[in-house]
């Protein structure tokens, strides 16, 4: 029960951290990237993406003994697809500006390759819960990334957060930070901080184990 | 730019010839024990043919060539064999030595073999005279010269290179030759044209021996079919591709032989010997080398016999208080010397001693930096090979790939890349490591 | 002899070497670079000094501080953070904001420099790199200029470049129009002499042609810098444009305008050079130069921006790797017929 | 089929059931969802568009969709056009112009832009960027700089005498250097977003004013038409 | 759409829109196979001749769909057609031309499901490109994807033999040098007009 317990809430905490699926795994970005200029873009592709996720988690694994294996890639593809077009629909029916400005990249979800991934690699071998569990933590993460990098383009390539302006008004806004260029660096420099903290960190566990050794 | 009578690229380092190139060959004191290792050329040692202890007379045959690629031996001086053992080598490995002490009462006379008259003798008689002779090549790579003169099926020579160019800074071994034995380099020239029925003749000098390119055209016989081409000075203009390049515009392709360009090149003073020795049937106890450099008190050009250790010459010529770094030959393609006690055998063609001065500014005190792709070693390399490409590889170990695609098996070694390197990256001493890893990699495949 | 008895050392051959070093070809660079920027700072005045001061030491205070963060010596002895630095800073217009000054900078090395492994190592010119970024980061800021030789510019300094980080720089004179931009948008070309001798508007160092020229003839003496990529890129340029210019004498300049405008001469003499992002041969080289040639035209003629030299250097750093994967020196021995 | 081994025929029955069966899921999911956000996104685009007409065309209280025939003529049309245009009318059902969708190659990307053209001023007199890609602070001016948006309150496009084009094509000149009402006061740092602008402007306008002011009897008629 | 030029698509979509450096689509294949520029240089074919099949189908797809009138299939079945004709493609590549196939087979089961391909189809139908159009857009994109592939593959090549800080070495120094070009790419903003 307990170890259960444990084990689930680890299921939900890997996809934030360990492996992480943008830093760590580096799975699925492209179709994110191109909106990560702004916090709300990032924020809405994020909750899109993980919607889809779940979603299409949650069926594939209720689904997971009638689908053969034969079938089992063309089936998720649709089953993706389904819910991307019902996404689609319904940021549509939210606010039409908010779709243009995420434009062509919610679609886009369908081929994210974080989904495809968990659906094959996760979701087919396991229970509707845990799957949930999964999908949540890999979503978080995902979301949570995608803010990370929105975020500093926003402030710095908008001088705003969220829409609402942050610094006086000469603020000298950074364009590069909303160009394309500017995604790829913020994404770099974070990279390069997961991957500094994750040295420190095996750094850290390889240190306590020297020491359970000696003591 | 295309130099008349040059190659492309190359270096001009100061050449530093004048100290000794106006002084006349000296004969050098013997030793009171000479190392002669069996040894000392490419190819299999010879067969030593005396027992320890055995007394043995200047010019005696004391080891017999063990197959084709291999040569004689013959006693430098007059005394007793003390052992035959493990001596160590400028190479740094231990190779079998006679050790030899020598008498002092000794006249130290040479009395002749059997002769070989280039008139009547058949060119195998030569050849074989040759090799009994010892000669091996005292260009550098001491090379069984008899084995260059058979060149393979098929290949006929029709141009015989005497490389009498000398390229190497210091070095003036091959300019006093030129000066002193005119006649036994035109002797030997008669025995090489008649052994390889070679038509034609050329005598490559570099301008900076001006007077012995006078003396060799004044002295040169009317029966001979010889020239004698000046190039202008830049190293390595002695290497015998480049020479080859330079007098007859032919390239010895990538891993071929000059046979493959129809010519032979062989060093001059390895020529002087030939005419020297065979007419009396005598065999290599001695050669000529440079003791020279910053390093030495009494500079100057030496016949020293063959397996005089190197301690035993600076300690007659006088060496410098701050004396820090001796090699063998010149400063470019010269060994390093790590052990006073190894002995000059017949590739030896100088000693160079530099001191604190040079060595602070030499390459192994310098700061090394990155490869910065300044190109100057392309623009160096003599044979356009890729030095900083085969350098980065070389750091990576892409050993296979630097033979493979970037043809580290031509790169001869010359050293003009690491020259002119501003990073002052031991580019050829990468080089060095990497042909042997190769050549390990394709011997264990 | 005793003395013979202590062990000598074995540094492999060769023994010797040409004096030239990193630092000296570096040095030289420097030396090169000195009359540009005096003119530089005669022309545009104390903010001049004081754009290329914080240009070359963000430059070097980054080297230094990055070599340190990642535990090596500090290699701004080498000088090439100097080179780096100087070179930047004569890319920029003159009353540029400090605080964006410093951090092109530090974009310049920390990303374009250290993070790829410090000298010799950069794919990409990291004095470019930094200055790109700028350009893309603050447009507006990057394309003003002020004019050059006004009175009291030693004494009195523009407020702009007094900017308080991250604020909009204010203006205190409105934008001249640099040669380039007065072509392209009003189609006026300059006079020559005036873009020889540096009396039009522009980047600090980019104005007077003929320091630049001189800076550049010096390297070439020196056997410090490869001829052939300038000399292919004015070649190429000069041609290009000729065939235009007589298609259609109206649309297009004529070519020495467009060698003496703009940065052409500073990138083509000093940036394009640099030797660590540019191919290995010289035929490699002649290749890369007339690529750069023909990019800055295309970007010049019928692109959105009035200048594409910083543009057309970087991509053709891009692509000096597969220049030297094309182009190695034949080896001795391997020609066709060799033998 | 006919192998006489069921392991396949079951393998291929379940494939069989299984896409089927998901197909029929994902119709339904779909289908529904679309159905239900149906009228919301069809209000989201009437209130879209009707803002966007309002901006360029205050005036007008409802639009007809139109587009020209090959003979020249204006007619009321009712698919959706890459480059839609409409007529409006204002509260007591009065001609009050025509709004016009323009398109045309920016900085970055194509540029869409609305504008509105009045009969009685014969001039542009509204403006509305609808997609635009260009560099925020520099190209995305044109939709903030006060100085450029004036340009449009009375941008003149008046016919030529011989009815078939405008008497004075419209130009974007360089900032401050405005001297005509028929020239756009550019963005200095956006020149070429702002000279995007004037060029499309110019085509969309050659090609509309001369149909709408041939036509404009049938225009008044168009609106007669719908009333019975 | 029916105004603008075959050209200024094509530049549009190669360089000033480049679908990596400035869409990050296709960053998958972008950073899996530039480590060599011998696979790189295939896969950029690969792409380029999946995204024409993609455009093709595409476009029919979207007159099959407004005929139904039944937008709300265009995901699905855009995914499902293109996937599912590669595929067919493929297997007629392996009969008629087995070299094709090792040159360019291996890479496309990897590509069929992949954003750039996608992503392509639905742009060329949110820019309502006429079927000339949408193949000129096709052919942009295709040669854009291959040439930000075949440089960053001879950069990533010169690092290899550079001293790359262990910390940045792999991803990081990939999109760093991705960032560059992108900033570079800038240079031909305003081009084919
Ligand atoms: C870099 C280099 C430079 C050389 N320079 C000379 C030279 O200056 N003179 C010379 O006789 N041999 C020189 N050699 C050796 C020649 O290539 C060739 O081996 C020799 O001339 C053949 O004559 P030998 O066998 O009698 O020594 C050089 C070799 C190399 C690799
Ligand atoms: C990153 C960047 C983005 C730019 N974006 C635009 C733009 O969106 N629209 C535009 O007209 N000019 C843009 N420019 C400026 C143009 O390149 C060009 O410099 C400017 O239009 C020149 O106009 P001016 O002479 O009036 O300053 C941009 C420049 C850069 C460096
Ligand atoms: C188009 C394409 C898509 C790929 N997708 C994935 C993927 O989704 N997940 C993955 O782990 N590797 C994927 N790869 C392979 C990775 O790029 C990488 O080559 C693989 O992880 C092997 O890396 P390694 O050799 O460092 O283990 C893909 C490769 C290509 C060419
Ligand atoms: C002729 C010449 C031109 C140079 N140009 C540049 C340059 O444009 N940008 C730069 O950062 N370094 C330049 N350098 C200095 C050096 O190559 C540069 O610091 C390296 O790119 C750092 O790895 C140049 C050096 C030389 C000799
Ligand atoms: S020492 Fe070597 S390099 Fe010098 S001349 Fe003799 S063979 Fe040539
Ligand atoms: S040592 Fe080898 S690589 Fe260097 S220059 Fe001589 S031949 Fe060329
Ligand atoms: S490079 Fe090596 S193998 Fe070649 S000639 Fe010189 S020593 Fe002999
Ligand atoms: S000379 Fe040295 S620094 Fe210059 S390219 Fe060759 S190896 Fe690199
Ligand atoms: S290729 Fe874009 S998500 Fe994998």
């Amino acid at each position: 029960m307990l170890g259960k317990e444990i084990s689930s809430t680890d299921e939900f905490l890997k996809g934030l951290w360990r492996d992480n699926p943008v830093f760590i795994m580096a799975l699925g970005l492209c179709p994110a990237l191109a909106v990560s200029n702004t916090a709300m873009n990032s924020l809405t592709m994020g909750l899109a993406t993980t919607f889809v996720l779940l979603a299409s988690a949650t069926c594939v694994s209720a689904l997971r003994n009638f689908i053969p294996r034969e079938a089992r890639i063309v089936c998720y593809i649709c089953i993706i697809a389904t819910f991307v077009t019902a996404v689609d629909y319904i940021i549509m029916a939210i606010s039409l500006e908010l779709h243009r400005s995420l434009g062509a990249f919610i679609a886009l979800i369908v081929v994210n390759c974080l989904i495809l991934g968990r659906a094959e690699a996760f979701a087919s071998k396991n229970t509707i819960g845990r799957s949930l569990l999964d999908g949540l933590g890999m979503g978080a993460g995902f979301t949570g990334a995608l803010l990370c990098i929105g975020v500093i383009r926003e402030i710095l390539g908008s001088g705003t957060l969220f829409g609402v302006s942050l610094f006086a008004e000469n603020f000298q806004t950074w364009t590069i930070m909303v160009l394309p260029s500017g995604g790829f660096f913020v994404t770099a420099i974070w990279i390069l901080i997961v991957n500094r903290l994750r040295e420190k960190q095996a750094e850290a566990e390889a240190q306590a184990q020297t020491q359970g050794a000696s003591s | 730019m295309v130099q008349r009578d040059s190659f492309r690229h190359g270096i001009h380092p100061p050449e530093h010839k004048d100290e000794t190139r106006s002084l006349a060959i000296r004969q050098f004191p013997f030793a009171p024990e000479l190392i002669v290792p069996l040894s000392q050329h490419l190819g299999k040692p010879a067969k030593p043919i005396v027992r320890q202890g055995q007394e043995v007379v200047r010019g005696q045959t004391i080891a017999e060539a063990d197959g084709f690629m291999s040569v004689a031996m013959h006693a430098p001086a007059s005394g007793i064999v003390r052992q035959i053992a493990l001596a160590p080598t400028i190479s740094g490995e231990m190779v079998e030595s006679v050790y030899l002490k020598t008498m002092p009462a000794s006249s130290q006379e040479v009395d002749d073999g059997d002769p070989c008259d280039v008139e009547s003798a058949t060119p195998d008689e030569i050849i074989t005279a040759i090799q009994r002779a010892g000669i091996v090549g005292l260009g550098g790579a001491a090379f069984p010269t008899h084995v260059k003169l058979k060149p393979p099926e098929g290949k006929h020579l029709d141009t015989l290179i005497i490389n009498g160019v000398e390229c190497e800074p210091y070095l003036t071994t091959d300019d006093r030759v030129m000066l002193e034995q005119t006649a036994d380099v035109y002797m030997g020239i008669r025995y090489l044209l008649r052994a390889t029925g070679a038509g034609d003749v050329i005598i490559a000098v570099e301008a900076n021996k001006e007077e012995a390119a006078q003396k060799l055209r004044r002295e040169r016989p009317a029966d001979l079919p010889v020239r004698v081409r000046v190039s202008p000075v830049k190293y390595p203009q002695g290497a015998e591709k480049l020479v080859i390049k330079a007098l007859l515009d032919r390239e010895v392709p990538s891993g071929g032989l000059p046979a493959d360009v129809h010519t032979i090149c062989v060093n001059v003073a390895t020529t002087a010997e030939i005419g020297r020795l065979l007419p009396h049937g005598r065999g290599i106890q001695e050669r000529v080398i440079t003791i020279g450099g910053p390093g030495i008190e009494q500079k100057g050009n030496y016949r020293i016999p063959i397996g005089t250790t190197v301690r035993f010459a600076l300690e007659q010529t006088g060496a410098a208080e701050n004396i820090s770094r001796v090699f063998l030959g010149g400063p470019m393609m010269g060994p390093a010397v790590s052990n006073l006690d190894i002995p000059i055998t017949k590739g030896t063609s100088g000693i160079t001693a530099f001191t604190t001065t040079e060595t602070g500014e030499a390459t192994g005190h310098q700061k090394v930096y990155p490869c910065i792709h300044c190109a100057r070693c392309v623009e160096a390399c003599p044979l356009f090979l890729n030095p900083s490409q085969l350098g980065l590889l070389a750091k990576n170990e892409e050993y296979a790939l630097m033979a493979e695609e970037f043809h580290l098996m031509d790169c001869f070694e010359c050293g003009a890349c690491s020259y002119v390197c501003p990073s002052h990256i031991p580019l050829v001493q990468y080089f060095r490591l990497a042909k042997k890893m190769v050549r390990k990699l394709s011997t264990a495949a | 002899m005793i003395e013979l008895r202590k062990d000598l050392e074995i540094g492999s051959s060769p023994h010797i070497s040409s004096g030239d070093s990193v630092e000296v070809i570096m040095r030289n660079v420097v030396i090169a670079l000195v009359p540009v920027c005096v003119f530089a700072i005669f022309a545009f005045g104390s903010a001049g000094a004081l754009i290329l001061a914080t240009a070359t030491v963000s430059c070097l205070v980054t080297e230094h501080v990055l070599c340190r963060w990642t535990g090596q010596e500090s290699t701004i002895g080498d000088w090439s953070a100097a080179v780096t630095g100087i070179l930047y800073g004569l890319t920029l217009p003159p009353d540029l904001p400090l605080w964006m000054v410093a951090v092109g900078g530090i974009f310049a090395i920390g990303i374009g420099k250290s993070l790829f492994g410090g000298l010799g190592s950069n794919a990409f010119n990291p004095a470019l790199v930094g200055r790109a970024f700028l350009q893309a980061a603050f447009p507006q800021a990057m394309t003003h200029w002020a004019m050059p030789f006004q009175d009291g510019r030693f004494t009195d300094l523009p407020a702009s470049i007094f900017a308080i980080p991250f604020a909009q720089p204010a203006y205190d004179a409105v934008t001249a129009a640099t040669p380039l931009a007065e072509m392209k948008f009003d189609g006026i070309q300059a006079v020559n002499r005036d873009l020889l001798f540096g009396l039009t508007p522009g980047s600090l160092g980019e104005t007077c042609t003929v320091l630049i020229f001189v800076g550049g003839l010096y390297l070439v003496g020196r056997r410090m810098m490869n001829w052939r990529i300038p000399a292919s890129i004015f070649l190429s340029v000069a041609l290009i444009t000729t065939v235009f210019a007589l298609y259609d004498p109206v649309a297009y300049p004529r070519s020495p305008f467009m060698l003496f405008s703009g940065g052409l001469m500073l990138g083509a003499m000093f940036m394009a050079t640099d030797m660590v992002a540019s191919p290995i041969t010289n035929a490699g080289c002649w290749l890369y130069g007339v690529l750069i040639g023909a990019l800055v035209v295309v970007i010049r003629f019928w692109g959105g921006m009035p200048e594409g030299v910083m543009y057309a250097i970087l991509l053709a750093n891009a692509v000096s790797p597969h220049i030297d994967r094309l182009i190695q020196p034949v080896v001795f021995g391997t020609k066709k017929g060799a033998g | 089929m006919n192998t006489p081994v069921e392991q396949p025929r079951t393998s291929v029955w379940s494939m069989y059931r299984a896409i089927v069966g998901i197909g029929a899921l994902c119709a339904l999911v779909i289908v529904s969802v679309f159905n239900a956000t149906a009228t919301r996104i069809s209000e989201n685009q009437a209130r879209f568009l009707a803002r966007a007409v309002a901006e360029v065309l205050p005036a007008a209280q409802t639009t007809v969709p139109i587009t020209t025939t090959d003979d020249g003529r204006v007619v009321e049309t009712a698919e959706t056009l890459a480059l839609p245009a409409f007529l409006g009318y204002d509260a007591n059902s009065e001609l009050a112009g025509a709004v016009i969708t323009a398109e045309g190659m920016g900085y970055q990307d194509t540029l869409r832009v609305l504008y509105s053209y009045s009969f009685e001023l014969d001039a542009i007199v509204g403006f509305k960027v609808l997609d635009s890609k260009e560099t925020p602070g520099l190209g995305d001016k044109i939709e903030t700089e006060p100085h450029f948006v004036a340009n449009f309150e009375r941008l003149d496009a008046t016919l030529s005498p011989d009815g078939k084009s405008l008497q004075n094509p419209i130009v974007t000149v360089k900032q401050g250097d405005k001297t005509e009402p028929w020239q756009i006061d550019g963005i200095t740092g956006a020149t070429i977003t702002s000279e995007a602008v004037g060029m499309m402007l110019d085509e969309s306008a050659n090609k509309w004013v001369p149909v709408l002011e041939g036509n404009l009897p049938e225009l008044l008629n168009i609106r007669m038409s719908e009333d019975e | 759409m029916t105004d603008v030029s075959h050209w200024s698509v094509f530049i549009n979509a190669a360089l000033i829109n480049n679908f990596v450096l400035a869409y990050f689509l296709g960053l998958c294949p972008f950073f899996g196979v530039s480590a060599k520029l011998e696979t790189a240089a295939r896969m950029g074919g690969a792409v380029s001749f999946v995204m024409l099949v993609a455009s093709v189908c595409a476009y029919v797809i979207n007159l099959l769909l407004d005929a139904v009138n039944a937008p709300y299939l265009r995901i699905i079945s855009y995914i499902l057609v293109i996937s599912s004709t590669v595929q067919l493609v493929e297997m007629l590549m392996r009969k008629l031309s087995p070299a094709t196939f090792r040159a360019l087979g291996i890479f496309l089961p990897l590509i069929t499901t992949n954003c750039a391909i996608l992503g392509l189809a639905l742009f060329q139908t949110n820019r309502g490109y006429e079927f000339t159009q949408a193949v000129a857009y096709a052919l942009g994109a295709g040669a854009g994807f291959a040439l930000a592939l075949v440089l960053m593959a001879g950069v990533r090549e010169k690092l290899d033999l550079a001293n790359v800080p262990e910390l940045v070495k792999g991803t990081a120094a990939a999109y760093i040098v991705a960032g560059i070009l992108s900033m570079s790419f800038m240079g031909f903003a305003g081009l084919g007009r």
